[in-house]
C-alpha cells in the first residue's frame, strides 16, 4: 500500500493503522483518511490472516470440520461449534439427548460472559484505562477453569461432536459454576464503578459512532451491534435452537445506536446469560450425552443452513452437501464481516479517538472477519 | 408470511422461476437477466419487505456457478432463498449493494475468492487477497502448491 | 438554569471519578486480593482433562495398547499422525501387523481429542504437559511407541 | 542534628576555607550540577519502579519482582537494556531536530529544578521570581516535544505533538491561575517566602474552600501538563501508537521518558511547595509543643513526603480512568478550568484583602 501513504488531492492526511497497531486487536489494517483531526474514511483492508476456512473444510469430513471453526471467532469458539454440529445434525436428522442440549446451552452462555468479559477489559483498555482489563480477566479465569475441566481446553474447546458432546462434563462442573456466579454477581458493580458510571467513558461513548436502525438492518450488523441500534435480532429468542425456547431470557435492546447503548447490551447480556445459567445449572437432566451415530457421517444431497447466536451476532453456517462424507461447500456467515462493513458509516466526521470507541464497541475479531 | 404463501406470491413476481423442493426456506432459482428487477421488488414490495440480507455466497460447480442470496425480513420474519445460476465462462451479475449495504463486503469477497463480477459494484477490488493476486482459491480447479497442503 | 446545571455536571463528574478512585483505592490497600501466580516457582494445577499432548502410556514391562489400527491417521484432521506399521510373527508362529513406529508430529497438532476419541483400543491419551518449547523443530516429531516396546497382551 | 542545611553549609564553609572565593564558588557550581544529574537518574529509576509497583497492586498483580529484592533493580536493567539499544534515526527525519528534542525537554525538565526547595535553606537559586520563573521554564518543554514530532517524518508523530501543544498551551492557563492564588495569599513570588508563610499553617488548610478549589485546579492541570493519564493525548497509545515518540528507540527513548518523571516531580514539588508548604513540618497555629515536636521530623523528609503524595495521587488517576478526547480535552479546560479558576482567584483575592484567611 506504499502509493496511499501521503495525503491525498484535497490535502487530507492518509493513515495506516494497523495491521500492527495496540488498538486493533490483530491484525485488521484500515487506511483513515484524516482531516485534522476529523475522521473521513474509513477502509479496512482485510486478509492478514485469512486461512480459506472454508477451503479447508470441504477437505474434512463432517466429525472434522468442526474443530477448524474453532479458530474463527476464537473467543466464542465453543459457539461456532456449536453452530457447525447444528448444521450437521439437521442434515443427518439427529435427535439430541437433552443432557447433551442443555450442556451446550450452558457453555454456550458461558463462552458468551467469558467473551463479553474480555471486550469489557479491551474496550476500556482502547479508551485508555488499563486496570478493567485485569479485573475482567479475574472473572474470565474462572470460567476458562471451568472450560478446561470439562472441555480440556481454554479457549479452543471442540467439546461439541455431530450427535452430542465429546465427553460427560466433569463432576465439579455445577459447583464450579455455581461460584463463579457468586463470584461474578458480587463483582459486577465494579463494573459500574470503574466504567459505565464514569463521566469520562460517557462522553467518549455516547453519541458516538451512531448506526440507525435502518442502516444497521442494511448492513447486516447483528448481535449487540444491532441490538443497539434497536434492531431485534437475537437468534435465541426468533429462531430458537436447542432449549432456547424453554428459557426465561430477555433480549437486551437500546434504542440509542451509539457505542454507549452497544456498550449497555453488551453488559446486559452478561446479565441475561447468567440467568440462563442459573436456570440451567441444577436441572441438568441425566442420560446420554451423545446419540448414537454412524462412524462415518454423510449428509444427504441439498443445502443445509444453521443459525446461532454467537457473542458477535448471527453466525450462518451453509453447508451444500453433495452426498459424500465432505461438503462441497461451506459458508460461514461471520457476524463480524457484516459489522466491520458498517465501520466506515459509523465513523466517518468523528474524531480518532471516537475509531476506537467505535471499533472497540464492535468487538471485532479479526479471525472472524478473516476466516 | 408462510412459505406457501410467499411462493405463490414469488410465482406471480417470477414467472419462470424453479422452485426447490424440500427445503425450509423457500428456494428458487432464476437467471442474472431477471434477477436485479426481482431484487429491487423485494427489497421494496411492501408485502415482502425483504430488507434484511443475512448471506451471500457463490457456489462452484464446476460447469456454473450460483450465487445465493438469502433474504430475510425483519418486518414479517420470513425468509426467502435466491439462487442464480451463473455462466461458467463470465461470471457476471448485478450488484445489490445499493439495496442492501452489507453485500457491499459480501459481493467482494465472492469476487475476490469465486471470480464473481457484480457489475455496478462501488468499489470492485479484492478483499482478502492481494491486489496481485492470480486465481479464485475458492473454486475447485484452484491450485496453489506453495500455500495447500494436501494431506 | 444553566448555573445550576453547569454545578451539577461539575459535582456529578467529581462524584463519578471518585467512585472509580475508590475501587482502585481498596484494591491497591488489598494486597490479598493479588491474584499473580508465580509461574515457574508455582506450577499451575491443570485439569485432568486438559489437551496438551498425545502420549501412548505404556506399562511396566515397555508394553503399549496399540494395534496399529490408524483409526487415529484416519480421524486427525491435520495429519498429525503417521502410522508405519510391520509384520511380526508371535509365539505360536502366527503372523500378525504390530506398529513399527507411532509418529506424532506435535507442531501440526491442534489437541483436537479427535484420535484419542476414535481409538478403539485406549491406546493413546491426552497428557497434561504443556511445555512444548526447543530449539530445534524437529524435536516436535516424535516417535510415541518406546524402543523394543511391544503390544500388551490381550489387546486386539 | 545532621541535615541537609548544616551539611551544605559545613561543604561550602570547607571550600571557602581551602580554596578561596571564586575557586570555591565555582567547584560548587559543579558539585551542584552533579547533585542535580544524579538526582534526575536517581528520581527517575525510583519514580518508574513506583509507579509499576502502584500499577501492579491497583490491577491486582504484583509488579516487577524478579530483579532484586522486590524488584528494586527493575528499573535499572531497563535503563541498561535501554542504553544498549540502537538509537534509530529514521530515514526522512530531521536528524538535527531528531537527535536534539530529546535533550531539549531534559534540559527544560532540569532548569526548572532550580528554584525548587528541597530542605530548610537547602534550594540551589532563591530567585525572587521563583514561581514565575517555573511557570515559564516549564512549557520550553513543549517546544522540544513539537520538534520530536514534526522532526520524526511520522504522522502519528505530528499529531501526537499538535495534540500536546495545544494542551500544554492550554492548561498553561489554569495552572498558572491556581499558582497565582497562592501568590496573592502569600504575597510573594519567591518560593522562600512563600513557604515561610505557611509556618503557621499550610495555605490548603488556611484558605479555606478556595485554596483546595484551586489544588483541584492545579492537580489536573499538572496532570495535563506532564502528559499523563487521562489527559496522555500525546502519546495516546491506543489511537496514536505512542504519539510524538513512535519513532523514538534506545536512549533518546529513555530520555522522554525520564522527562517525563522528572517533570511529573517537579509538578507535584511545586504543588506541594504552594500549597502543603514544602518541606515545612505540619504546624498548627500557636500550638507551640505541638509545632516543635513535628519540627524533629527532618525538613528534606517533609518535602518530599507530600510530594510523593501528590506524585501517588497523578498515578492514582493514571490507573483508573480513561483517556479523553481531544475536544473534550480542550472543552474541560476552557468551559470549566479556567472559568472555575478565574471566579475562584476573585474569592481568593477578597479572601487576601478582608484577611479571613487564618
Amino acid at each position: 500500500m506504499l502509493e496511499e501513504i501521503g495525503t491525498n488531492d484535497q490535502g487530507d492526511m492518509i493513515i495506516n493503522i494497523g495491521p500492527q497497531h495496540p488498538s486493533t486487536h490483530g491484525v485488521l489494517h484500515l487506511v483513515i483518511t484524516l482531516n485534522g483531526e476529523t475522521v473521513k474514511k474509513v477502509e479496512p483492508h482485510l486478509g492478514y490472516i485469512h486461512r480459506s476456512i472454508e477451503k479447508m473444510c470441504e477437505s474434512l469430513n463432517y466429525r472434522q470440520f468442526i474443530y477448524v471453526t474453532s479458530r474463527m471467532d476464537y473467543l466464542s469458539s465453543h459457539i461456532n461449534n456449536h453452530a457447525c454440529a447444528l448444521c450437521v445434525e439437521q442434515g443427518l436428522q439427529l435427535e439430541i439427548p437433552s443432557r447433551a442440549q442443555v450442556i451446550r446451552v450452558l457453555l454456550d452462555e458461558l463462552t458468551r460472559i467469558a467473551s463479553h468479559q474480555l471486550w469489557w477489559g479491551a474496550l476500556a483498555m482502547d479508551l485508555g484505562a488499563f486496570t478493567p482489563f485485569f479485573y475482567a480477566f479475574r472473572e474470565r479465569e474462572m470460567i476458562n477453569e471451568i472450560m478446561e475441566e470439562t472441555c480440556g481446553a481454554r479457549l479452543t474447546m471442540n467439546y461439541i461432536v455431530p450427535g452430542g458432546l465429546m465427553m460427560d462434563v466433569h463432576p465439579d462442573f455445577q459447583r464450579k459454576v455455581k461460584a463463579f456466579l457468586v463470584q461474578f454477581r458480587s463483582k459486577i458493580h465494579e463494573y459500574d464503578e470503574l466504567v459505565t458510571g464514569n463521566v469520562i467513558f460517557q462522553s467518549r461513548t455516547k453519541g458516538v459512532g451512531i448506526l440507525s436502525k435502518e442502516d444497521a438492518i442494511s448492513y447486516g450488523c447483528t448481535g449487540p451491534t444491532g441490538r443497539g441500534s434497536g434492531v431485534s435480532c437475537d437468534i435465541r429468542k426468533l429462531y430458537p435452537y436447542e432449549i432456547y425456547q424453554q428459557l426465561q431470557f430477555d433480549e437486551v435492546l437500546e434504542q440509542g445506536g451509539d457505542s454507549f447503548a452497544r456498550y449497555k447490551v453488551r453488559i446486559g447480556e452478561m446479565i441475561q446469560s447468567m440467568n440462563i445459567i442459573e436456570q440451567l445449572i441444577d436441572n441438568i437432566p441425566e442420560g446420554d450425552f451423545q446419540a448414537k451415530t454412524k462412524a462415518v457421517l454423510k449428509l444427504p444431497k441439498g443445502d443445509f443452513y444453521s443459525r446461532v447466536e454467537t457473542a458477535r451476532g448471527e453466525l450462518g453456517v451453509y453447508i451444500i452437501s453433495e452426498g459424500g462424507t465432505t461438503p462441497y461447500r461451506i459458508k460461514f456467515r461471520s457476524p463480524g464481516f457484516s459489522n466491520l462493513s458498517a465501520l466506515d458509516h459509523m465513523s466517518r466526521g468523528g474524531k480518532i479517538g471516537d475509531l476506537m470507541a467505535t471499533m472497540g464497541t464492535l468487538d471485532l475479531v479479526i479471525p472472524d472477519i478473516d476466516r | 408470511m408462510t412459505n406457501e404463501a410467499l411462493k405463490i406470491k414469488m410465482e406471480g413476481l417470477l414467472p419462470g422461476a424453479a422452485f426447490e423442493e424440500g427445503t425450509a426456506w423457500l428456494t428458487l432459482q432464476t437467471v442474472p437477466e431477471e434477477f436485479k428487477a426481482f431484487a429491487t421488488q423485494l427489497r421494496s414490495d411492501p408485502d415482502l419487505l425483504f430488507d434484511y440480507l443475512f448471506c451471500l455466497t457463490a457456489v462452484d460447480w464446476k460447469t456454473h456457478f450460483t450465487v445465493v442470496y438469502h433474504f430475510s425480513s425483519t418486518v414479517y420474519r420470513h425468509t426467502l432463498v435466491v439462487k442464480v445460476k451463473l455462466d461458467k465462462n463470465d461470471p457476471a451479475i448485478d450488484t445489490v449493494s445499493e439495496l442492501w449495504r452489507t453485500a457491499e463486503f459480501h459481493e467482494r469477497e465472492a469476487y475476490d475468492l469465486m471470480g464473481i463480477s457484480f457489475t455496478g459494484h462501488p468499489d470492485m477490488r479484492r478483499l482478502f487477497m492481494t491486489a496481485d493476486h492470480v486465481g479464485y482459491p475458492l473454486r475447485k480447479d484452484y491450485e496453489d502448491p506453495v500455500n495447500m497442503i494436501k494431506l | 438554569m444553566f448555573l445550576t446545571d453547569y454545578i451539577k455536571t461539575v459535582y456529578g463528574t467529581l462524584g463519578s471519578l471518585l467512585k472509580g478512585m475508590r475501587l482502585t483505592g481498596y484494591y491497591f490497600t488489598h494486597k490479598k486480593e493479588i491474584i499473580t501466580q508465580q509461574y515457574p516457582e508455582v506450577r499451575p494445577v491443570l485439569a485432568e482433562r486438559f489437551k496438551g499432548e498425545v502420549v501412548m502410556p505404556h506399562n511396566e514391562n515397555n508394553e503399549h495398547r496399540c494395534t496399529g489400527c490408524t483409526a487415529c491417521e484416519l480421524a486427525c484432521p491435520n495429519g498429525t499422525i503417521k502410522i508405519v506399521t510391520k509384520t511380526e510373527v508371535n509365539a505360536e508362529g502366527k503372523k500378525k501387523k504390530a506398529i513399527d513406529t507411532f509418529v506424532y508430529r506435535l507442531e501440526l497438532c491442534t489437541m483436537c481429542n479427535l484420535c484419542v476419541q476414535a481409538c478403539p483400543s485406549d491406546a493413546i491419551i491426552m497428557a497434561n504437559n504443556f511445555e512444548h518449547s526447543v530449539y530445534d523443530r524437529r524435536q516436535f516429531t516424535k516417535v510415541l511407541n518406546l524402543p523394543g516396546s511391544k503390544i500388551m497382551e490381550g489387546v486386539e | 542534628m545532621i541535615s541537609l542545611e548544616s551539611l551544605n553549609r559545613a561543604l561550602q564553609h570547607w571550600l571557602q576555607s581551602t580554596l578561596g572565593d571564586p575557586w570555591a564558588y565555582l567547584v560548587m557550581c559543579v558539585l551542584v550540577g552533579l547533585a542535580a544529574i544524579t538526582l534526575f537518574a536517581v528520581l527517575g529509576l525510583a519514580l518508574v519502579y513506583m509507579e509499576r509497583k502502584v500499577a501492579a497492586l491497583m490491577q491486582i498483580r504484583m509488579g516487577p519482582n524478579r530483579v532484586g529484592p522486590k524488584g528494586i533493580f527493575q528499573t535499572s536493567a531497563d535503563t541498561l537494556k535501554l542504553v544498549m539499544k540502537e538509537g534509530l534515526t529514521p530515514d526522512g527525519a530531521d536528524k538535527f531536530l531528531f537527535n536534539f528534542a530529546p535533550f531539549l525537554v531534559m534540559i527544560a525538565a532540569m532548569l526548572v529544578l532550580a528554584p525548587i526547595a528541597f530542605a530548610r535553606n537547602f534550594q540551589i537559586w532563591d530567585l525572587n521570581i521563583g514561581v514565575l520563573y517555573v511557570a515559564a521554564v516549564s512549557s520550553i518543554a513543549v517546544i522540544g516535544i513539537l520538534m520530536a514530532g514534526w522532526s520524526s517524518n511520522n504522522k502519528y508523530s505530528l499529531l501526537g505533538a499538535m495534540r500536546s501543544a495545544a494542551q500544554i498551551v492550554s492548561y498553561e492557563l489554569s495552572a498558572g491561575l491556581a499558582i497565582l492564588s497562592i501568590v496573592v495569599l502569600a504575597g510573594s513570588l519567591r518560593i522562600s517566602d512563600i513557604i515561610a508563610s505557611q509556618a503557621d499553617g499550610w495555605w490548603i488548610i488556611k484558605g479555606h474552600v478556595p485554596a483546595l478549589i484551586a489544588f483541584v485546579i492545579f492537580l489536573i492541570a499538572v496532570t495535563a501538563e506532564t502528559n499523563r493519564a487521562p489527559f496522555d493525548l500525546a502519546e495516546a497509545e491506543s489511537e496514536l501508537t505512542a504519539g510524538f515518540h513512535t519513532e523514538y528507540s534506545g536512549m533518546k527513548f529513555a530520555l522522554f521518558f525520564l522527562a517525563e518523571y522528572i517533570n511529573i516531580f517537579i509538578g507535584c514539588a511545586i504543588g506541594a511547595t504552594l500549597f502543603f508548604g514544602g518541606w515545612m513540618p505540619f504546624h498548627i497555629g500557636h500550638w507551640e509543643a505541638f509545632n516543635r515536636v513535628m519540627d524533629y521530623i527532618p525538613s528534606s523528609l517533609w518535602f518530599l513526603g507530600k510530594t510523593l503524595f501528590l506524585i501517588f495521587l497523578i498515578m492514582w488517576f493514571r490507573w483508573t480512568f480513561p483517556r479523553l478526547r481531544v475536544d473534550q480535552l480542550l472543552n474541560l479546560e476552557w468551559k470549566y478550568l479556567l472559568p472555575i479558576s478565574m471566579i475562584n482567584l476573585l474569592f481568593i483575592t477578597l479572601m487576601a484583602i478582608l484577611g479571613w484567611h487564618l
